[in-house]
């Protein structure tokens, strides 16, 4: 191994107090979600118990939390696949520079910058004006959608800019159709960035405050529900909540890297003499 | 000699935008045979090498194989297959699945596709490795599975796009040997494209040079080589100098010019202007009184019997008769 | 069929999305920008009554300003803790799975709702959080520190929290596309270790700052609740004008602010555009 | 269509809109009642442009103002109400008692009637048709921290005094807290109001440039805008005196830390909220809507509304569900003769504590003026933002 | 001959976790000399150049230059200068600021910066695209500007990594004469990774063959070419047949084994495997009955008066002296 360069423990330090940054609500969070039953949302700990995460499980006073999370939960699976279908498909149609691309492409941009408040405006007004019901199906899915399907092209972006075209050109050559080609050769390849479009989809729309506010309907999403939660007397409840949110995403982020692991062993498999002459 | 089985290229065109890549060609290459494509970079191989795959749409002018044209056929439908520069194997299929897909994508079942597959690989002797990944294989070995998966489509051409770039010398030399003797066990006609002018006379039955887009001679290795058509032929396939004589370009075989030692006559007197030991023999380039530079090509015995410094003046000899005159 | 039908064919799902809830959306603000507004109800009109207020109002200078002012704040600490991390990842991590690993741990914070995280900085930062109280017990202070909360600190603070993330992945993204090979080519001509960042990783890692930036300056210039919850509601800025229109119903006035806010980030993003090809640098 | 496949949509803030109610429906009529808890301006929102997200809107009188034109809302037919006549004065003639004043602002009586089941317009006497039928009101005041002030505090005035710099909040709600400030002003003897509830332009400019000098002199430690936020900021003690809601103190002091709920000398800022139809209710489902609101009103509810310091629209039949130690706590001001829990079964008040403010005519009878949306509510919002702004 | 301001390597080793790259080797490179470092795939070139450099650390031993160990220096420090593998030009500033670049670095001004880049730009001709982009430059042209980068440091040692492997075999041929013409003129050592051995014997006074990590044979390329030390270094300089001869392993030029015509004595007699044109001379393959294969070079001429197809049988005979013992 070479030896470490003074940076780079300099800059191990700056990553670490970074992460400790990042975490550091995160470690709040996990913390006072262990209240005793007469703790508040601050300092000091009155007590240490599980308390709050069983009351998660009980009726709130205020709100559903499940039927919410449920709902946010459907929604951003729904999310999660037009997602992946839509950037995918645009992300092979964007190789063919077809007329009017260079608009569309920009388009996406602008969906991506415009500040999400005014899409969830812009949308509550088109479904008021249109007399369309306003559902967190219909319109809060597609103003959701206005933020993930950019993410998702911007990744097929680079994906595709590293593709390398002869792999498409040896399945044609092959004598597989454009479908078998896309199935069998192409998707595949880019499974793991795909997940990942997947995973940043399903968490975007999980987490879309904004964009959700206008546009969901008669029932809350789960952080509208949070949010409403503010409304009344808030417990630690919510804490517990983000305390499982938090681990449900490691646990997530845990199956994606066993996908692309097993994978990857999967690709290894057999050992190895690469590099080896013949 | 026309065959029913010949692949011809008729007015082959391609135009990207302005740019013409290809221009105009025709020619027939005979079936059976190991073509190779030379030139230098730039001038259009790959491009008509793809168009014959059905990898790029032809711009004007067809195609022909066997009596039909498949200029607008899918490149599976055509009767060619093609073996791609660093090979392009799938890296997420294991190399019997690499060597089977063509199959799987026709709906053949399993073990018929199993079976076949592995009778290829055998004949490629890759039949050990069945279940490797690509990424498991040093580059010889992804060469021959990519050549397994190429002849499973049974085609009539075979096309191959400097299949061998990707390889250190010691290796390339090897698996040169080895194609060669897959396409005579085979029969099948081979179109290799190349920019090594050594590789193209040591594999091929056919040489086309291409420069700026159209083919600029064709012929067996010894025609193309020994009796180069133009300057630029000469030039390319190198071992040639290119001098004027009594006012006309001529080449001749670098072999061919002695150094005149002593009272021997001279046919021009050159200076020296450098000396590269190639093992067997020497390379002593010289300047003669034109400005023309001249090498002759020395065995190494009789150099370093004589060893010559650059600077010195001497004296060049050659017999008349091995002057080959060129095409303006 | 053609290259260019095929490719509407499997575009269009994307341009239907975006047509319908995007453009049409956006249209529709801007039509409504011209419309007037009783208490009540929103009546279709022509008029430049909402956009003469808001040119006119000190208000929305003050609170462009106090966009402009957290967006570049919040641009400048992403962007040098964005750029180091990434930094860091890329050039100092050697293998890719470490690499892949360290910038996961960075995600998955950003996976717990922002409100909540938003609530849990008070009891961090406030009179009595956890940070003053141990300043205090450390003795590095002897007052809690009063603007550690509910000021502007707080808010860009929250920001960076939030944000960072969207500058770290597109510099990583490009720096792992640097051929290690320039960095060894600059240190073989006598380059320290700044030089090296500066004249040749720093210039190639533009494309990513830029696509950075974008994001980061785009989040912080539409954020409305940030602001609110860190602030204590004592500043605002755009999001919160356009917020607190739509709160009391008026719509024409916030579909105005609305449309000058549009103008101006596409605007900014539309200069940033013209200096790097997004397509390209993915 | 059966009863019990009904279900009906609410609509509100978490201030009510609690999911022990939807429980009781549940069991007391057999039909569903799906509660949604949002923030006020979602609420307005939804109350005002989405009319087919909800079937019932609890909001309050103030939001109904703005909420009513649009047309969004149906009126309800006096008759079909069962107890209307016991509903306070309050919401009816506007009158606590009889010989009470009303006080400014947008009195709920103000905006509790229509002429006619379409009209847009409010009556400015009872009449038939009802815009909201009142569920939950309540006097505000601010709210202080006893330990961390140390003396007596009688006067909206104090929320400026220079001794609380930095340690001061009120609610970042225009409507509600441009009455705050006002009663502050008036407070402080620096403005007298026409009707503070219907501010003049050069009125809101005063009041404004007040509070926007003390904001600029680090008066306020943070502004609130939610229930939680007003709890926190106290429970913390990030802030000492701020306007507050009765509950919200109640939430601080059931923590363990001292608050009071402080009666001022110059009276209470009140609001009211009650429950509206959405227009496009119809057949049996409108039906157990006024199935719903007679329930509403037939005590269980204001009990239980009581008992977390809110006051229910009719007290008498909420007098049954409640014993008596409650409802002399609650409502007589009376002391406690034994610990007084919160529907959730918290200790509220230990026996012998009295309820801040005193009894219900103590507290309602002292209520100068209402949550309010005034004539010049546009300006006033205008200059709202340049007040957050500055 | 040991001069001060030579370049040695004493048992320099660089080991990766359990590999070992470069395996204790120990070399005296002698000043103004052109070296070619030559060796199969993963022999350990660059990890050697690599540690001169001071790209990589080194495990064990040291580099000494002008009788300083340097080995632990930073890189611009040492004295050296690399030219890298497909040129490592900084693709965000021009060609004149690649070259600038190290000054800019030391801080020297503007004005004798860029008089000094134009200097060496015009050594290498490249004067004229000062300020293009790298991008829009041709390979051979980006070569000459990674070279004028390198060399405007002034170094004593200039280190070449595979610098012609990018270009095609046209090109390369070209581009390696002017990198002697540069080493000749500047008097600076190169020490040139390669592993064409065409590419070496042409170009370098000092051969340094490797394998398996250590240095196998080094010497003039008329002592490496004509006396190999070893059974490897004759069959990767290629030219040379490998046979069993009175039990002894010897390397014997393939140029120096004749075909037997009619009744001249054989010395063995083979069977023919394979003929490879090579333009002026033909490779004929034959496997003895020994089961070697012997390669005989005959001139075109002579081979195609009397042509020889696979599958035949014939005599091959040769000098006793041309026989070159192998070390075991
Ligand atoms: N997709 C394309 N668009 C535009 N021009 C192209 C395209 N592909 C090739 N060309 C141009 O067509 C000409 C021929 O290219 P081609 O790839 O056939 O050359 P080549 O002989 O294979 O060269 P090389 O030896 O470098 O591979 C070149 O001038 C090239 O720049
Ligand atoms: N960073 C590294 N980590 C581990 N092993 C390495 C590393 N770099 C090189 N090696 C190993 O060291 C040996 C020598 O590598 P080196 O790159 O010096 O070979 P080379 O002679 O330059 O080969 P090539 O001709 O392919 O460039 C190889 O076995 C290689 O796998
Ligand atoms: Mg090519
Ligand atoms: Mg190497």
């Amino acid at each position: 191994m070479e030896p470490r360069s003074k940076s780079f423990w300099w800059l191990t330090a700056f990553f670490a107090l970074f992460v400790l940054f990042l975490y550091g609500p995160t470690v709040t969070i996990g913390i006072l979600s262990f209240q005793g039953p007469d703790g508040g949302l601050t300092f000091p700990m009155r007590g240490v118990s599980t308390h709050w995460f069983h009351a998660l499980f009980a009726q709130q006073a205020v709100g559903d939390i499940w039927g919410a999370w449920r709902r946010s939960f459907v929604l951003g699976l729904m999310v999660m696949a037009v997602t992946v279908v839509v950037s995918v498909m645009a992300g092979l149609a964007f190789r063919k520079h077809f007329v009017g691309s260079g608009v569309l492409f920009y388009l996406a941009i602008a969906s991506l910058v415009i500040p999400s408040i005014l899409v969830s405006l812009g949308v509550g007004l088109i479904f008021n004006e249109g007399g369309l019901p306003i559902h967190w199906a219909t319109s809060a899915f597609g103003a959701q959608l206005t933020w993930t399907l950019p993410f998702g092209l911007l990744v097929m972006f680079a994906v595709f800019n590293r593709f390398d075209k002869r792999y498409e050109e040896a399945a044609r050559d092959q004598g597989a159709s454009a479908w078998q080609t896309v199935r069998h050769v192409i998707l595949p390849i880019i499974a793991p960035p795909v997940i990942g479009v997947a995973l940043f989809g399903f968490s975007l729309s999980y987490d879309e405050f904004a964009r959700t506010l206008l546009t969901s309907g008669s029932y809350n999403t789960l952080p509208l529900e949070i949010f409403g939660m503010t409304t009344n007397v808030t417990n630690p409840v919510i804490y517990a909540l983000g305390t499982l949110t938090t681990l449900f995403s490691f646990a997530i982020i845990a199956v994606f890297l066993g996908v692309v692991w097993a994978l990857g062993l999967r690709r290894r498999r057999g050992g190895s003499d690469a590099g080896k002459s013949v | 000699m026309r065959t029913p089985n010949d692949l011809e290229l008729v007015h082959l065109t391609k135009r990207y935008g302005t740019t013409v890549a290809v221009n105009d060609i025709n020619h027939v290459f005979a079936p059976s045979t190991y073509v190779c494509l030379l030139g230098p970079s730039g001038c259009g191989k790959s491009t008509t090498l793809r168009m014959i795959a059905g990898h790029e749409t032809v711009s004007e002018g067809g195609i022909i194989l066997n009596g039909t044209d498949i200029s607008r056929l899918p490149p599976a439908a055509r009767g060619t297959a093609m073996m791609f520069q660093s090979y392009a194997l799938f890296p997420h299929l294991t190399v019997r699945d690499n060597v089977s897909f063509s199959l799987k994508m026709k709906g053949v079942d399993k073990a018929t596709r199993a079976e076949k597959a592995m009778k290829l690989l055998d004949l490629v002797a890759m039949a050990h490795l069945a279940e490797r990944m690509p990424a498991q294989l040093s580059g010889g070995q992804q060469q021959r599975v990519a050549l397994a998966r190429a002849l499973i489509t049974e085609p009539r051409v075979l096309l191959l796009d400097e299949p061998l770039s990707a390889l250190d010398p010691f290796l390339r030399i090897r698996m040169r040997a080895e194609l060669k003797k897959l396409q005579r066990e085979t029969g099948i006609t081979f179109i290799h494209v190349t920019h090594g002018q050594d590789e193209a006379l040591a594999l091929a039955d056919e040489v086309v040079v291409m420069n700026n887009s159209v083919i600029e001679q064709a012929g067996t290795p010894r025609e193309v080589w020994g009796s180069p058509r133009t300057e630029f032929v000469a030039r390319f396939m190198g071992g040639h100098n290119v001098v004027t004589f009594g006012g006309q370009r001529v080449a001749l075989r670098q072999d061919a010019v002695r150094i005149a030692a002593g009272g021997q006559p001279a046919t021009v007197t050159a200076s020296v202007t450098g000396i590269e030991y190639q093992g067997d023999r020497v390379a002593v380039t010289s300047r003669t009184e034109l400005g023309e530079e001249v090498v002759a090509l020395v065995p190494d015995a009789a150099f370093f019997a004589q060893p010559i410094n650059p600077g010195e003046t001497l004296g060049l000899a050659w017999d008349e008769g091995r002057v080959h005159r060129l095409e303006a | 069929m053609s290259e260019s039908a095929k490719g509407w064919l499997l575009a269009s799902p994307l341009a239907l999305v975006l047509g319908a809830f995007l453009v049409l959306p956006i249209g529709m603000i801007f039509v409504v920008s011209f419309w007037q507004a009783t208490e009540f109800s929103i009546e279709p009109a022509f008029s430049w009554e909402n956009y003469e207020f808001l040119l006119t109002s000190p208000v929305t200078w003050k609170v462009f300003l106090a966009t402009f002012k957290y967006a570049f704040l919040t641009w400048v600490f992403t962007l040098l803790i964005g750029f180091t991390v990434a930094y860091y990842l890329a050039f100092h991590i050697r293998s890719a799975a470490s690499q892949t690993a360290l910038f996961l741990l960075c995600t998955i914070p950003f996976l717990t709702s922002n409100i909540i995280r938003m609530i849990s900085w008070i009891p961090f930062l406030g009179r009595n959080g956890i940070a003053n109280q141990a300043l205090i017990s450390l003795g590095v202070i002897d007052q809690p520190l009063e603007w550690l909360l509910y000021s502007d600190f707080a808010v860009v603070l929250a920001f960076v929290h939030i944000n960072t993330l969207f500058m770290i992945t597109p510099i990583f993204n490009t720096m792992t596309r640097i051929d290690h090979r320039l960095i060894e080519a600059a240190r073989d001509q006598g380059a320290s270790g700044w030089q090296i960042l500066w004249s040749v990783i720093v210039p190639l890692s533009k494309p990513g700052i830029m696509i950075g930036s974008i994001f980061v300056v785009t989040l912080v210039m539409g954020d409305f609740i940030t602001v609110r919850f860190m602030s204590g509601s004592q500043s605002a800025n755009v999001g919160r004008l356009i917020s607190n229109d739509i709160g009391l119903l008026q719509y024409p006035s916030a579909s105005a602010t609305s449309v000058v806010l549009l103008i101006t980030v596409l605007m900014m993003i539309g200069i940033v555009l013209r200096f790097v090809n997004i397509r390209k640098e993915l | 269509q059966e009863i019990k496949n009904i279900k009906l949509r609410q609509v509100g803030t978490g201030v009510s809109n609690l999911n022990e109610v939807g429980q009781k429906v549940k069991e007391d009529l057999g039909f569903s009642l799906d509660m949604t808890a949002l923030d006020s301006d979602a609420v307005t929102q939804r109350a005002a442009t989405q009319p087919d997200s909800y079937d019932i809107a609890d909001i309050e009188y103030w939001i109904c103002k703005k909420v009513w034109p649009t047309g969004n809302l149906q009126a309800m037919d006096v008759s079909k109400i069962k107890n209307y006549d016991k509903i306070v004065g309050i919401f009816r003639d506007g009158k606590l008692t009889p010989d009470s004043k009303i006080a400014q602002g947008t009195a709920p009586n103000t905006v509790g009637f229509v002429e006619g089941p379409g009209s847009k317009k409010f009556a400015p006497e009872q009449t038939q048709w009802m815009t909201l039928v009142p569920t939950i009101y309540n006097a505000d005041t601010l709210g202080i921290r006893p330990d961390l002030i140390g003396r007596p505090i009688d006067s909206w005035a104090e929320l400026l005094n220079p001794e609380f710099k930095g340690k001061a909040s009120i609610l970042d709600i225009s409507s509600i807290g441009i009455m705050d400030m006002a009663m502050v002003c008036e407070a402080m003897g620096k403005i007298k109001y026409g009707d503070k509830g219907n501010m003049t332009r050069a009125e809101i400019d005063q009041t404004i440039a007040i509070f926007t000098e003390a904001k600029k002199a680090g008066q306020f430690r943070a502004f609130w805008k939610s229930f939680d936020e007003s709890v926190n900021l106290m429970a913390s003690g990030e802030v000492v005196i701020q306007s507050m809601w009765s509950p919200a103190v109640t939430a601080v002091k059931s923590r363990g830390i001292p608050c009071v709920f402080q009666p001022l000398k110059e009276g209470y800022r009140a609001w009211g909220g009650g429950l509206g139809l959405s227009k496009s209710l119809k057949g049996m489902e409108l039906d157990a809507a006024y199935e719903y609101i007679n329930w509403y009103l037939s005590g269980w509810v204001g009990a239980f509304l009581m008992r977390q310091g809110y006051y229910s629209a009719v007290p008498e039949t909420s007098k049954q569900f409640m014993d008596a130690n409650e409802w002399g706590y609650w409502f007589e001001g009376k002391a406690a003769t034994a610990d007084i829990a919160n529907p959730f079964g918290k200790v509220m008040a230990k026996a012998g504590e009295l309820r801040d403010g005193g009894s219900f005519y103590e507290r309602m009878g002292h209520v100068a003026c209402w949550n309010s949306v005034m004539d010049e509510n546009q300006y006033m919002v205008r200059k709202w933002n340049e007040f957050i702004a500055a």
